[in-house]
């Protein structure tokens, strides 16, 4: 039997930072497995997630995402010795700045998904799109990206039209 | 602006079943910066790489991206036809479109909307990639063998017979290994000891190769081609250079009650000993454990009687650093300890088994040393408990293999074949006893090896029981045995003179903390990680290093063999070149920019950042910044997460490229 | 009666006898360091133009140091002078400098940063009972109402480690932790409503960049936020823009730090912006016992680990 | 016979404005601080505080875009922000000191690039002042000209009176229109006395003697003096009424985005950086003596005006305490 697609109102951008050699290693294994998963998620590969600097997060629901996962190797497997080390770190103290701020720290999956672990990246990814698209979209950055300062504000209805086709 | 080129790869149809590959070759054409874009059949075959090379010229292309399989499939080899093409490698890259997406989606619409994406994301970052060339550095035409079993013992001769010097560290007194433990080897019954011995004798006689027995790996610092190993020489106690072997010390030992372990504690040894007749070297050690003189102070006998004045109670551990540009590793394996659950163990005992408080149960090694004719019965097979001879003996395979439920899940490979070894030897020792095998299936996959178990069965009669054993207990001086034919469907109670475990093989204790001292990487049952498992075999992921035997999983000794040659080949591959090119992606310091924190110093797991004075021309220094060497650097880019000013730059991750794939979302 | 309360608000914490010692120990001292020769110059404060105000100044000269004073007006933290950032400064050769303890931790920070080494540095340590806060009427003397926010919770009253202090410490009564409660009644809040309070703030930002001038650690020669190539935070003083400013800011602060509240003192639209300095300075000690303190670190939190840290967050 | 309005009459007025369409800015609170902001009634103006920012932002805004760019099929497609459709707006309750400077800047955006954003704004604009009757230590209006009852700049201006209410002013003939048009909301002044205009304290400056100086001193030890403290920051150029340097900035990515216009400020240390990495004002002595020398040289030599109002924003946000008025009074006694 061949499940019904099922169609969502809302489709939530995903976006993955990703380690080579595991998780990115991983979720090859998920398709060489020919597992499946949403189609949501948008991979950018890094060395190691000592790579990944916070900024990138940020940048990501800027620019539209409306949930990040960020995933490398388990403790003690990494490449590099101790890269997810010192992230697992970064990320401890970023998601707690992110959270003060007022972001809601559902958007934000941290994860280990070895090389091994082709069925943990499909099942991380999936219920992270899922999550995600129940809680709808990111408003808080969308509506910031198009705020303007008072003085800057265009006001006529064409301008503003113009304006809202900018990124 | 770029002129980029995208080719959109069909992959057969594993990629154009599920992903509309004209639809993302057209949008792709689209794209800023794009000055073709094509699809087709098979990109990584002869005409696929064609194809590209011809666009490169057509279209002046000055960077590429091949929508295809994973970049850990073909990057390589789209890398190598970019360079044919005369572009520079680093501006190729791929877009994941096989296993990220047409493999892992149904909806087609949904997948070709994805592949755009992807190949959009992947377009913004090539036009930001940079030309990179491949960085030489010079090779230590040195090797590390770490284990001087048949594994390390293969590597060694291989390498110094290729004319290069070898370093060969022994934790045991003794190289040898579990091989030199051995009776005798199937399919084909050697003895063991006969050709394990003249290799030993080889390694302790060739002008190529150092041997440090006794002696364990204490730091490793480096890289590929240029390692310094720091390998302490425990104290042995005797000084290896005045001692002549002649054995007087060990024979006039008062303390002679010892277990030896090299017997699996069935035989006795002294305090001074040498852990088997035909050890290399044959240099005496003191268990200073168990020595009268190291615990009381009195005693002195093996001092008094040694006539070269070898022995040494002062001597302590030394250190010695050893350059070297590759290491192989080969430590081997133990056997798993079936007795109950030993405490902060992940696998779970074999209290039912009665291991260790039953004598007459015990491990196929032990059984090894009794078949043994060097062993300590001189080779007759006799129980432990009593030194009768058994008349029925009962072996169970799979103990601790492939039971998930106790913690180990994978097949332990050697047990089917040494157990139908030892139903052999037992028959043509004991003529009239009888041996029984309790198995779950047979797995002889290896060249006469079938045959051998099935000469166990059909000429050695031993019986073969299709089932498992529930629980052991002595009755008297039996132990009866009580278990299940599966195929006939009865419960079976044998009533065994002996049983033998045929328990798992797994990682040396202590295999974690070594991988970490090499940085390289091991799986949950701490057996080391290959590269890759079918195209990397020997090699770990990190460069320089290479695995050989039963420490990167189960083994028999031809594959150990096999696989120890092929490690020494990689090594000598590798010191046939004057130098060494490695793959540029490492970090940068802008000095511009640098403020000297060092807060990439600080988080390097490498130790590749250094502080670098930089000075006016009259030698005054102006201020200090910090330099990544280039070698040492792993190419992790932990240090520009952690640069507050990014002042330092891995190349082929730089921010440029992150922040262009993530404004393409 | 509400008379009474709104004079307890204005008694003076200190008699002004302290200010004027604390004052004559740091001239002394200055006067004696340059005429010796022994330094080059000496970072402290002289009085500003309008009364009540102090800004800072470099001596050179025995003249110069006997124009330095101590006041509830310095509230300035000097470290800023000593980094790379303000090279005319350090160009002047060996120097001393006078420093609150909250000052001393951030002299601390910048010693484990490669920044300052001990043995070129003499510090005249101020026994400091307090400065004023921005919006202080400066016509009032130190007390509750007039006392700036960071001085209501200092444990650093007290210099350790310096060359001299200047001054002894006076009683002091405790002080209601004003920021300690603002911190924790936005933890309180839902993440929406911390989203609002912090965009209004924000979006208010012009990108002056005082927070950044004034900060002891923001000494970078470039700034990653001024970059364009790529352009990780947008240059434009826009609400995303200064957003992310101010995220990053924090972010890149976190573990370094010294709390002396400078960059939110500076901050000509009033934006609180040491308390997401002070919530990172918070979270690090529960996380990894981090705290900023007056002896050099070799290492911060966020470039050190430890195997058994803590992954709760990670699935 | 004078005009006066009642302050309810005030507020009923931008009630009014706001009604017709009109975008009315004017002091209103803002957090902790009062801004000039758009006021969407009338009961939100604030009377009683200097903004902490200029006034200048309603012709020359922190950040404007001035065009937005999309690559689609048919290429790139530029989209013009046409300032012909910027709001009308009216400033109420700017300071004298605010309601001068547009007055200064006229002329640099119309000297050899008629800056349409900014004149439109201008265009667009009317001005109703108000007469400060409170000054702080910070405050030197009187030290460069001006006065705290200086109607220059303004369409119409305010003075309060002793009991209340506003006395009003048409300065201009906008000021007179807008008089006219609503009437019914200004009354006779009758009797009642303006308050006394505050009183800056501070020493006169004599800005020819001071311009003198600058003229003969490119080089001299102040700067470096000032540059030793000076932080580098732009807090003094971006709440001062008179400064106006703009940044323009691509903001997007090669398929999208827009060209913003922002405020800069010369003491960033990138102020001048070029594109080859050259800074000819590689040093914050230079940086700062530019400031100085802009507004009361170079302005002067150009436009015979000077670039300060002595609104006292920077005095007062300086975060390192360095008072220009003391520096111009330093100047002026040499």
């Amino acid at each position: 039997m061949h499940a019904e697609k099922v169609k969502h109102d809302f489709e939530p951008k995903i976006v993955a930072f990703v380690c080579t050699w595991c998780t990115y290693a991983g979720a090859d294994l998920a398709g060489t497995s020919r597992m499946q998963y949403p189609s949501n998620v948008r991979v950018v590969k890094f060395p190691c997630t000592g790579r990944i600097d916070p900024v990138f997060i940020l940048r990501a629901f800027q620019k539209g995402a409306d949930g990040i996962l960020v995933s490398g190797c388990h403790p003690g497997d990494c490449h590099y010795m101790a890269g997810n080390f010192h992230a697992r770190r970064r990320f401890a103290a970023f998601r707690k700045l992110l959270e003060f701020v007022g972001v809601d720290l559902a958007r934000l999956q941290f994860s280990w998904v070895s090389a091994a672990e082709g069925g943990k990246w499909v099942e991380v990814v999936t219920e992270l799109t899922e999550r995600i698209r129940a809680m709808g979209p990111l408003e808080e950055f969308k509506e910031l990206e198009l705020e303007e300062c008072w003085s800057g504000k265009i006001d006529t209805p064409e301008l503003q039209e113009a304006y809202k086709a900018i990124p | 602006m770029s002129r980029i080129g995208v080719f959109v790869c069909h992959c057969g149809e594993n990629i154009s079943r599920t992903v509309d590959v004209e639809k993302v070759a057209a949008a792709a054409a689209r794209l800023s910066g794009v000055a073709y874009a094509t699809d087709y059949k098979y990109m990584c075959s002869d005409p696929g790489q064609g194809l590209l090379k011809k666009a490169v010229a057509e279209h002046r292309l000055d960077g590429i991206v091949v929508a295809a399989c994973s970049p850990r499939m073909h990057e390589k080899t789209f890398r190598n036809a970019a360079k044919s093409a005369g572009l520079n490698p680093f501006l190729c890259e791929m877009a994941n479109i096989r296993e990220h997406c047409s493999w892992v989606h149904e909806d087609r619409e949904e997948a070709t909307e994805k592949a755009i994406s992807i190949v959009t994301m992947l377009v913004e970052r090539v036009k930001k990639n940079r030309k990179l060339v491949p960085i030489t550095v010079p090779i230590t035409k040195r090797s590390l063998v770490i284990g001087g079993g048949i594994a390390g013992i293969q590597a060694a001769l291989d390498i110094a017979d290729a004319g290069h010097e070898v370093v060969l560290v022994e934790r045991e007194p003794s190289i040898g290994g579990h091989m030199a433990q051995l009776s005798e080897t199937f399919p084909t019954l050697d003895c063991s000891q006969c050709i394990m011995t003249p290799k030993m004798v080889d390694v302790a006689n060739h002008p190529n190769i150092r041997l440090y027995t006794y002696s364990e790996i204490e730091n490793v610092e480096g890289y590929i081609g240029n390692f310094q190993v720091t390998v302490r020489k425990k104290a042995r106690s005797v000084d290896m250079d005045k001692c002549t072997g002649c054995g007087v010390c060990t024979a006039k030992c008062p303390q002679k009650k010892i277990p030896n372990s090299f017997d699996r504690d069935l035989g006795m040894r002294p305090a001074i000993y040498v852990p088997f007749p035909q050890a290399v070297p044959n240099t005496p050690v003191i268990d200073r454990a168990n020595c009268t003189y190291f615990k009381t102070g009195k005693c002195g006998v093996c001092q008094k009687v040694c006539g070269p004045g070898a022995v040494d109670y002062e001597q302590q551990d030394e250190l010695v650093v050893e350059p070297v540009g590759a290491i192989v590793v080969a430590t081997g394996f133990e056997l798993y300890d079936i007795g109950p659950k030993p405490a902060g163990s992940p696998y779970e005992g074999y209290g039912e088994f009665g291991y260790g408080t039953i004598p007459d149960v015990i491990d196929g090694l032990t059984f090894e040393r009794l078949a043994s004719a060097s062993g300590p019965t001189g080779g007759k097979i006799v129980r432990p408990s009593d030194g009768k001879e058994p008349k029925q003996v009962v072996f169970i395979q799979c103990v601790g293999s492939r039971a998930r439920e106790k913690g180990i899940s994978y097949c332990s490979k050697i047990c089917c074949m040494y157990t139908a070894k030892h139903t052999m030897l037992y028959h043509h020792k004991v003529h009239d006893g009888q041996a029984y095998v309790f198995f779950m299936d047979a797995r002889t996959p290896g060249k006469n090896y079938d045959e051998f178990w099935r000469r166990s069965i059909e000429e050695e009669e031993a019986v073969y029981i299709r089932g498992m054993v529930s629980r052991l207990y002595q009755k008297g001086d039996k132990v009866v045995v009580m278990g299940s034919d599966v195929l006939v469907g009865v419960q079976v109670e044998i009533e065994a003179d002996l049983v033998v475990l045929a328990t798992a093989v797994q990682a040396r204790t202590g295999a974690d903390s070594l991988a970490q001292k090499l940085g390289i990487s091991y799986d949950k049952y701490n057996f080391y990680s290959e590269a890759h498992a079918k195209l990397k075999p020997v090699e770990c992921a990190t460069a320089g290093i290479y695995l050989a035997g039963a420490c990167q999983g189960p083994k028999d000794i031809p594959d150990t063999v096999s696989q120890a040659s092929a490690a020494a080949a990689k090594v000598m591959t590798l010191f046939a070149k004057a130098e060494l090119e490695r793959e540029p992606i490492v970090a940068k310091v802008n000095e511009r920019n640098c403020v000297a924190c060092f807060y990439c110093k600080k988080v390097c797991p490498y130790g590749a950042v250094e502080e670098k004075e930089i000075r006016d021309r009259n030698g005054n220094l102006i201020r200090v910044v910090a330099y990544v060497n280039p070698g040492v650097c792993g190419g992790c880019g932990t240090c520009q997460a952690t640069c507050p000013s990014k002042s330092v730059e891995l190349d082929g991750y730089t921010d440029e490229q992150v922040i262009a794939m993530i404004d393409a979302l | 009666m509400t008379n009474t309360a709104q004079k307890l608000d204005t008694i003076p914490l200190v008699d002004s006898g302290y200010w004027s010692s604390v004052t004559e120990a740091i001239r002394t001292e200055a006067e004696r360091l340059l005429s010796s020769g022994e330094v080059t110059a000496v970072i402290g404060y002289r009085a500003g133009r309008r009364s009540g105000t102090a800004l800072p100044a470099i001596a050179t000269s025995p003249e110069q140091a006997r124009e330095l004073v101590f006041s509830p007006g310095c509230v300035n933290n000097l470290a800023l002078y000593l980094t790379k950032a303000k090279k005319d400064v350090a160009k002047k050769g060996k120097v001393a400098i006078v420093a609150k303890g909250c000052d001393l931790k951030a002299l601390a920070g910048l010693m484990g940063e490669s920044q300052l080494k001990r043995e070129e540095l003499v510090i005249i340590g101020v026994a400091c009972a307090g400065v004023y806060g921005a919006s202080a009427d400066r016509s009032l003397p130190l007390s509750e109402e007039t006392i700036a926010r960071k001085c209501r919770e200092c444990t650093v009253h007290a210099p350790e480690g310096v060359d001299l202090t200047a001054g002894s410490v006076p009683a002091l009564p405790q002080l209601s932790p004003e920021e300690a409660e603002e911190l924790a009644r936005l933890e309180a809040m839902t993440p929406r409503e911390r989203w609002a309070f912090w965009t209004e703030h924000f979006s208010r930002c012009v990108r002056c960049m005082a927070c950044r001038q004034v900060c002891p650690f923001c000494y970078c020669e470039q700034c990653y936020c001024d970059r364009n190539r790529p352009q990780g935070v947008e240059t434009s003083p826009r609400p995303a823009g200064n957003t992310a400013w101010h995220i990053v800011r924090g972010m890149h602060l976190a573990g370094r730090c010294a709390g002396c509240a400078e960059c939110e003192r500076a901050c000509p639209m009033d934006i609180p912006l040491n308390l997401l300095n002070r919530k990172m300075a918070q979270e690090l000690k529960e996380l990894y016992g981090h705290e900023a303190g007056i002896a050099p670190k070799e290492k911060g939190p966020l470039a050190e680990y430890r195997e058994d840290d803590d992954q709760s967050f990670i699935k | 016979m004078p005009k006066m309005i009642t302050e309810q009459n005030l507020r009923a007025l931008i009630d009014l404005l706001v009604k017709e369409g009109s975008r009315v800015v004017g002091p209103k609170a803002a957090g902790t601080m009062t801004l000039y902001e758009p006021l969407a009634a009338g009961e939100e103006l604030v009377l009683t505080e200097l903004p902490r920012r200029s006034a200048k932002e309603a012709f020359f805004p922190l950040c404007e875009t001035i065009l937005t760019y999309a690559k689609g099929e048919e290429g790139v497609q530029v989209n013009d922000i046409d300032p012909a459709r910027f709001p009308e707006t009216v400033l109420v309750a700017v300071r004298p000191c605010d309601a001068a400077a547009p007055g200064i800047l006229d002329a640099v955006f119309s000297w050899d690039y008629d800056d349409q954003f900014y004149q439109e704004r201008r265009k667009k604009t009317a001005i109703i002042g108000l007469a400060c009757t409170k000054a702080d230590d910070a405050c030197f209006c009187t030290a460069v000209g001006l006065s705290p009852a200086e109607t220059q700049g303004s369409d119409l201006f305010l003075t309060p009176l002793s009991g209340g209410g506003f006395r009003v002013e048409a300065v201009t003939e906008k000021g007179e229109k807008l008089l006219a048009r609503y009437s019914q909301l200004f009354g006779e002044a009758g009797s009642a006395q303006p308050l006394p205009p505050a009183e800056p304290g501070g020493e006169k400056l004599e800005l020819a003697r001071i311009k003198a100086w600058l003229d003969a001193n490119f080089e001299s030890p102040l700067w470096q003096e000032i540059a030793d403290r000076c932080a580098g920051c732009g807090a003094c150029a971006f709440l001062c009424p008179a400064c106006h340097c703009f940044d323009i900035n691509d903001e997007g990515t090669e398929a999208k985005g827009a060209r913003r216009k922002s405020w800069d400020a010369c003491g960033f240390a990138k102020f001048t950086n070029h594109a080859s990495g050259h800074n000819p004002r590689d040093a914050q002595n230079k940086r700062y003596r530019n400031r100085l020398m802009h507004k009361f040289k170079y302005y002067d030599d150009k436009f015979g005006k000077h670039l300060c109002t002595g609104c006292g924003r920077c005095v007062r946000a300086c975060p390192v305490g360095i008072d220009i008025k003391a520096v111009l009074d330093e100047i002026n006694s040499k």
